[in-house]
């Protein structure tokens, strides 16, 4: 049993009996009896933290995927990219980690000075003027973005290129049935969306990927074009690794820049917490979701921080808010600050060109592979999606016993059917990251090799 | 020449004296420098036009901030030295639960072998993580006296949301088109956006003069029409409502569906359980009652526990032990879908699991007790200094009024906080709930002692003392804390929200 | 009753706001709080007096301070939000190398694989560790040109005295009585007193108006009693000494030993090496050169390689490799014996091979020209405001005078460090070296930017422009710091080391 | 090749010219030429920090030993404690851990306040009045005890108990070289110091070990005695967390404490950096040796900490300072305080006693195996000695293939002939710490079992 209550039985004593009651018991006499639970938690009792500590452990031990057990080559929006000690360090200063959501700026210049810079970061990334204080993941900072469209536009139709995560789509299907928005995905070819394929005319949005989730780099000429044909928005879902190498979604004439900003300092941690990017037009500021911070001056006129253009949130705006968030990842955005300021301009560049060429110096190994083939005879940057002659989960089971995880299996991503790709189960996907050595891929490429022979 | 560019240096300085502000990352940059020390791999060079083809080459590379290691080190350490926090002084925002987290729950989430494991790894290869999952769940459904939880959501309004989609499903899966959800004036802001989102109308029934639900009210707004009700108990005045179980009835009656807004559970963890009291639906603010530290706003986690009834509608895919014994992804039968890119966020749910399995069923309880005693104790030290909007005995906040103090000095609730902060305490909630007059909601939470409580009520006394006298001064604080009052509507106005729209 | 108990909860407050003092653990401790967790081992208990016996058992428990977890962590965080580090600002104090220490160095030495591992294990056990201290040493002897090292000494001065144990050992072995050991007036006081350790008597002498050890006067004070001289090169004054070869030859003539005291190591290093220079014997401190944080006041680490024909004599054992590749404890011929209880400070070792292979040889030379750069150019810079000592190059730091100032304003040496805390950087030494009158000593290091050093020498200038009409306020600064400035005397006059002492 | 140097080629460039240099080299030109290195440090260029974590993690794998593959029963001086999560994360706080020496106290009040509460933690867990800011380690504090009663009673010849770890015994003659004291090494018998084998009464110094290194706890009132009738001082060496529970140094009259503090939070390190513990009476208090810190106030009245007594010391008193040492131990210190802080005053005891009762519960159990025979027929807190019918270090390596550190092999510490012991090959010390499970301790018997069989 351990708790972390200061209270001596002296002091409860003492403080019960400043409130003229028997035991702690009586603080919720108050209670209807009816409801109150008897005999206690079904949970056992409280155990020491090297008791917890060691059943934790066994819960490490049972992942075999776990880091420094396997080499990683799964990506699909969850990248193994170098975490230096010095952003750890910086990211975990209980000053950043314990404080709450700055509502009294006068004592939480930190965060939102953090912030502030990390709204800089993220908006020069996206190439738009403006960028937020975070949201959760890039799953739902596509919905977000969805929801900026209808609002803006007055319309429910969504045209999403199915080169969009799969389970960004799922995310965006699940909370349509709340907005009423109707979710058209656009079917790839050779890993290109088929824009011509469907009516646009009544978007209110497009929402194009780039790179794609199997790793293509399309052309976002044409969706640009159909959104301002149509009067919708251009939501681009970007990789921000690749933002450092790529034309950004503000160069593409995009309206919304959001992606999955997991990259910039946060572990892979089995899926989260993560951060969710969002950047946009002046024009759609004020139906940006979640927290902003802005510049201000304090009573002696220094330079201050302070979130701003509050009317948009939940807590001022109740029913009519632009979203329902709250709680964000700040944590993760400051983190995502922290590691820009280590990588700085060439650090990203270097980071997002060694993901390429360690993508493509593998790509042409497997590709040489008798049975396997490219998906998409498209560009890529740093992932890409390999046709297997078996089920792909098949051999990520036998490569994991040599201590690769191969990339990710298709099928886990998306349904048989889905309107990326046709086979799915055979389908792998494959990232690089820049902390892949040539003799990992080489090692990947001999270890695929004897998996589909 | 470069040398002479200031702020760059002398934000190398400054840093416990006060009242300097902190230049921001890009003015500290110098283009040239930086900090990355990538790993050599002997992969072979290639250019990026030939990998991508030049129509996506980027021209210049964007311009971030060009640090070196030393400089972004004391950048961001001098960033926290202008930072409060739970580890630094008491921080009783109500409605906050900012508890003092253990740096245990740090620890296992700093474990490679839970933290260093990609989502996309077969279930086959991420036992440890699935059944992590599944026990946590269990406890949760324990806690909260439900069959089953998803833990997707990743903070407590997605879990609203997910709650109101679940609700929808139900509804729907009934063949019922039901399109009012009622939540009572005292609610939180996420409780009515998520509504909004969740596709339905909000009724508001409005608090009787005991702070509560007013029953009558509630039976009026109710009829076939309504989905469902979203309800915090404790309430957000911090008062339990006691006739919750006639609520229930009602709601029920009416065909609806009773939603707990679990953000204040750490008043009642072990004491009373939201499916005892006839709730269908519950999210839990992981972050604030299972000691996930709030991050400067978040992350957070916001499970959503349900009945029996609603278990099938739950997003999925959720971790689930099979028939072997071993555990893996099924989807419940008529799942909402997924309302995360991933598991939720996983390494929360794991802290989370590490708070219960140290404190055990028993030591939980105590949370919510000394919680309780806590805020009681407080409320009534303060009595005669700021009452108590409700004169009842409160659960884990005391939400005061300011109401005569300002009648009588000018001195605002705003102003109290803002001159708590120069007595080195954080302020309480401001201004919420928003139908208590100049609320000032004290949330003291179980970590704090019996002394600290004493300190701050002593703050506070201070402060009241020196409203009559000293009301100007009280209106421009705080003085003493990194900057001064700062100026909102000047930010609003003139909106600065990156270094670019500043230099423009 | 024991809620109203201040300081207690004071303390829960006054993070950010500056001037209250934090209480001690012992004024906040609450008997029977407790933050400890042990872990359920499942062993019977036993009484004390059964397994020990009465006579040996304590009456009562030896009261320490109860505190909760909660209370712990904010005592220390506020505590941390009362100290200058390098990781906040510049910190150019002379003579102590404060450089920035990357975090990764941190990290190494977070590895349970290393610290970890118990140092009575054996060799077969603790490979990697042999094998770690062997590269180091191998490293340690290519930078300073010697043949052999022993990494036992936890820090400089440790280092110094078992230099001199070796060179008494070295005569002693050719039968020869030498009983004085030559140290210059600027040495730094760890020099003299090491030698009486080390069983000698010091004899001084002077340095020439250059900065430099006087030859004419070393020579005059070389005799057959003479066992060596100890330098520091750069030395103390942050000045080469450029006759070293002749010093060398001298005191080799004389059948002394020379002593190099690597605290300045930071400036040479891929310049110059001790043993081309003529060293015999060579201590580094690790936690300056090699980058260990210097933890605020320790650990250190330091070294000593020497050349061949002392190697025998070496502390042992030593790791080494041994004929089959693998590793082992092996003591020297004539070792003079252990000076540490275990191997040294291993972690700080593990450290500074860490730093050393990030940087490889090309990086440690850049180390100390950017150091000499950084030192050189403030010293310039300063020129008109505050002159160096000796209007000469200097290396890696140098020392200014106040001399003038004083004269002229009576604003002096201290007042100007004490100033330069309020304009947020730290001190530099001040009045060391002792032959220096109103020394500042100000060693910039190699990782503090150009801009970082313009903006302190327009500190310096602010200071000294203010001297002739506020001598009177930087008489008295700091005044913007967490206390003002500190009462020595008293501190001497009426020792109070222990809370137990206050309370008396 | 990977540096933490600032500067731009242009910076550099730009204050060279402002020097009036050419190159960065022209700074050393005062150099004799004939001394100066050319062709560079035979040293290979550098590598970034993963391609050295990667080393580091090779050196870590080598160490079959590491924590997590081994259950530790190894003492001797070093203890695996429990260290909590709270506790490093407070100590490896940056502004503590990149702080100087506190020679500015008006801005290290931080690290002097934490000094000052370390100060008395140890003088309370001494029984003696005073204590110091730290020494380098056990061994060393005991070198500085030695010198302390040189200097108290201008005697040389000081007689330590055999008791005295061995190591510790080798340092204090390596010192002694120097300070032309005369260590006398007092023979155990049963493990006892027999005191009365040697005439004490020109005595410099009487050092007891409590417990000593085979883990007895000796009755000190003969040594107490000797000490006070030869006019010397009495020095213990003691193990701290002995302290929690048994009678202290001061109970025991005795003049100095010393002891190693790494059982206060500092992991075990390979032995250092770990934390020399120093109390005395205030007669000897101008003797003490290093750095004090004192309480005083600042010009406003407010309480300050400072260093004080600063004439002891070197920097001040040069070559008649009562020690050299100037860079300590501070960061073990202060750890110290904050694992002490974390154990309160119920924890240490609870730590001691469990301690004492896994050690007794496991000698109870390993002395039952036939062959397996106690060194000692004495009391003993929470370490013992075994005497083996094979050499101990076989043992060792025998159990250690299972996964046990079975102790450590006297032989290793002391030389054969040494005065504590005999047959000294097969004698093992073991240690038990209060993280040690029955499940654990019953599994080290059978093992021993099995190793001895
Ligand atoms: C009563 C109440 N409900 C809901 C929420 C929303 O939770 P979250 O911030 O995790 O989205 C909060 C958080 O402040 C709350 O206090
Ligand atoms: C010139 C010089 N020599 C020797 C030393 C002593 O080194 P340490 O403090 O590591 O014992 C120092 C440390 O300040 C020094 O500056």
């Amino acid at each position: 049993m351990a708790d972390y209550l200061p209270h001596t039985d002296e002091e409860v004593h003492d403080m019960l009996d400043f409130l003229g009651l028997d035991s702690l018991e009586h603080l919720f006499a108050h209670i209807p009896a009816a409801v109150r639970l008897s005999g206690g938690l079904d949970i056992e009792p409280g155990l020491s933290e090297p008791d917890v500590a060691a059943i934790f452990a066994g819960y490490g031990e049972a992942n075999a995927a776990r880091a420094n057990a396997m080499t990683c080559f799964a990506g699909a929006g969850a990248y193994d990219h170098e975490v230096p000690a010095v952003v750890k360090a910086l990211g975990s200063r209980s000053e950043f980690v314990t404080a709450y959501t700055p509502y009294q700026p006068e004592v939480a210049q930190g965060v939102l000075q953090a912030i502030f810079e990390y709204q800089t970061l993220i908006s020069r990334l996206a190439g738009l003027p403006i960028a937020n204080a975070s949201l959760y993941d890039g799953a739902t900072a596509l919905v977000e973005a969805l929801n900026m469209a209808g609002g803006a536009t007055k319309r429910s139709r969504m045209y999403v290129s199915a080169g969009v995560h799969p389970h960004w789509r799922a995310v965006a299907r699940t909370f349509a049935a709340g907005t009423g928005h109707e979710i058209v995905e656009v079917p790839l070819v050779d890993g290109l969306t088929q824009w011509g394929s469907v009516d646009t005319s009544d978007a209110a949005a497009i929402v194009a990927a780039y790179p794609n989730y199997l790793g293509v780099v399309e052309d976002l000429s044409d969706a640009r074009a159909l959104a301002s044909a149509a009067g919708g928005l251009f939501i681009v879902a970007g990789d921000p690794v690749a933002a450092g190498v790529l034309k950004s979604a503000g160069d593409w004439g995009a309206d919304v820049f959001l992606g999955e900003g997991q990259p910039f300092g946060t572990p892979l941690a089995f899926g989260g917490p993560y951060l969710g990017l969002f950047a946009c037009t002046m024009d759609q500021v004020r139906r940006l979701p979640g927290r902003i911070v802005g510049e201000t001056l304090d009573s002696n006129g220094r330079r201050s921080f302070v979130t701003t253009l509050r009317a948009r949130e939940q807590d001022i705006r109740r029913e009519k808010a632009t979203s329902n968030v709250c709680t964000n990842q700040t944590l993760m955005a400051v983190t995502a600050a922290i590691q820009l300021g280590w990588l700085g301009t060439s650090g990203l560049r270097d980071v997002a060109t060694r993901c390429a060429e360690g993508a493509h110096y593998l790509f042409d190994a497997v590709t040489a592979i008798e049975g396997v083939e490219a998906v998409s005879s498209q560009a890529f940057l740093r992932e890409f999606a390999l046709r297997l002659p078996r089920r792909a989960s098949d051999v990520i089971a036998d490569m994991a016993a040599s201590g690769v995880l191969a990339g990710v299996a298709a099928s886990t991503l998306a349904p048989a059917g889905d309107p990326s790709l046709e086979g799915i189960e055979n389908v792998l996907l494959v990232a690089v990251t820049e902390k892949r050595t040539r003799v990992e891929l080489d090692a990947y490429a001999d270890l695929l090799r004897k998996a589909v022979a | 020449m470069a040398i002479t560019g200031l702020p760059g240096g002398r934000a190398a300085s400054v840093p416990l004296m006060g009242h300097e502000t902190e230049p921001t990352m890009f003015e500290l940059s110098v283009a040239g420098r930086s900090a990355a020390q990538l790993r050599t791999t002997g992969v072979p060079t290639r250019s990026l036009v030939d990998m991508v083809g030049a129509a996506h080459v980027k021209d210049e590379p964007v311009a971030l901030s060009d640090l070196s290691e030393r400089d972004l080190v004391g950048h961001f350490t001098r960033l926290s030295h202008r930072q409060f926090s739970v580890d630094l002084g008491a921080y009783p925002l109500g409605s906050c639960t900012m508890k003092y987290n253990p740096k245990f729950c740090d620890a296992v989430a700093a474990d490679p072998a839970l933290n260093g494991v990609h989502p996309g790894a077969p279930a086959t290869l991420t036992q440890g993580w699935l059944e992590l999952l599944v026990d946590l769940e269990e406890k949760l459904c324990a806690i909260t006296g439900m069959a089953a939880a998803t833990l997707q959501p990743a903070a407590g309004a997605a879990g609203e949301l997910t709650g109101l989609l679940l609700m929808r499903a139900y509804h729907a899966s009934r063949g019922e088109d039901r399109r009012r959800v009622i939540i009572p004036d005292s609610a939180h802001g996420t409780n009515p956006a998520s509504v909004t989102l969740g596709g339905y109308e909000v009724t508001t029934v409005p608090s009787n003069e005991r702070g509560l639900v007013d029953l009558e009210a509630l039976r009026g707004a109710l009829g076939p029409d309504v989905a469902g009700i979203m309800l915090t108990n404790p309430n957000t005045v911090g008062l339990f409502e006691e006739e919750i179980t006639e609520i229930a009835t009602a709601v029920h009656d009416a065909g609806g569906l009773l939603y707990y807004d679990g953000a204040n559970l750490n008043a009642i963890v072990g004491v009373v359980r939201p499916g005892d009291m006839g709730f269908d639906i519950v999210h839990m603010n992981l972050h604030k009652t299972f000691a996930t530290p709030h991050g400067g706003g978040g992350p957070g986690a916001g499970p959503v526990a349900v009945s029996a009834r609603l278990a099938d509608f739950l997003p999925g895919p959720k971790a689930t032990r099979v028939a072997d014994g071993t555990f893996d992804w099924v989807a419940p039968a008529q799942s909402i879908g997924r309302v995360h890119g991933w598991h939720g966020n996983a390494m929360v749910l794991a802290r989370a699991l590490a708070y219960i399995d140290v404190h055990g069923g028993d030591g939980l309880t105590r949370v919510a007790q000394h919680a309780v005693l806590n805020a009681n104790w407080l409320r009534r030290r303060l009595a005669d200094t700021l009452p108590a909007a409700y004169d009842r005995p409160c659960m884990h906040e005391a939400v005061l009024s300011a109401t005569a103090l300002k009648a009588a000095t000018g001195v605002r609730g705003l102003d109290v906080a803002k001159a708590l902060l120069d007595e080195g305490f954080h302020s309480p909630t401001v201004y919420f709930p928003l139908i208590v007059d100049e609320a000032l909601m004290f949330e003291p939470t179980e970590t704090e002692s019996p002394q600290t409580l004493e300190a701050l009520a002593q703050a506070v006394e201070r402060i009241v003392a020196r409203a009559d006298t000293e009301a100007d001064e009280l209106h421009h604080s705080p003085h003493h804390t990194p900057v001064s009052r700062v100026d909102e509507a000047r930010a609003a106005r003139h909106l600065i929200a990156t270094e670019d729209a500043a230099a423009r």
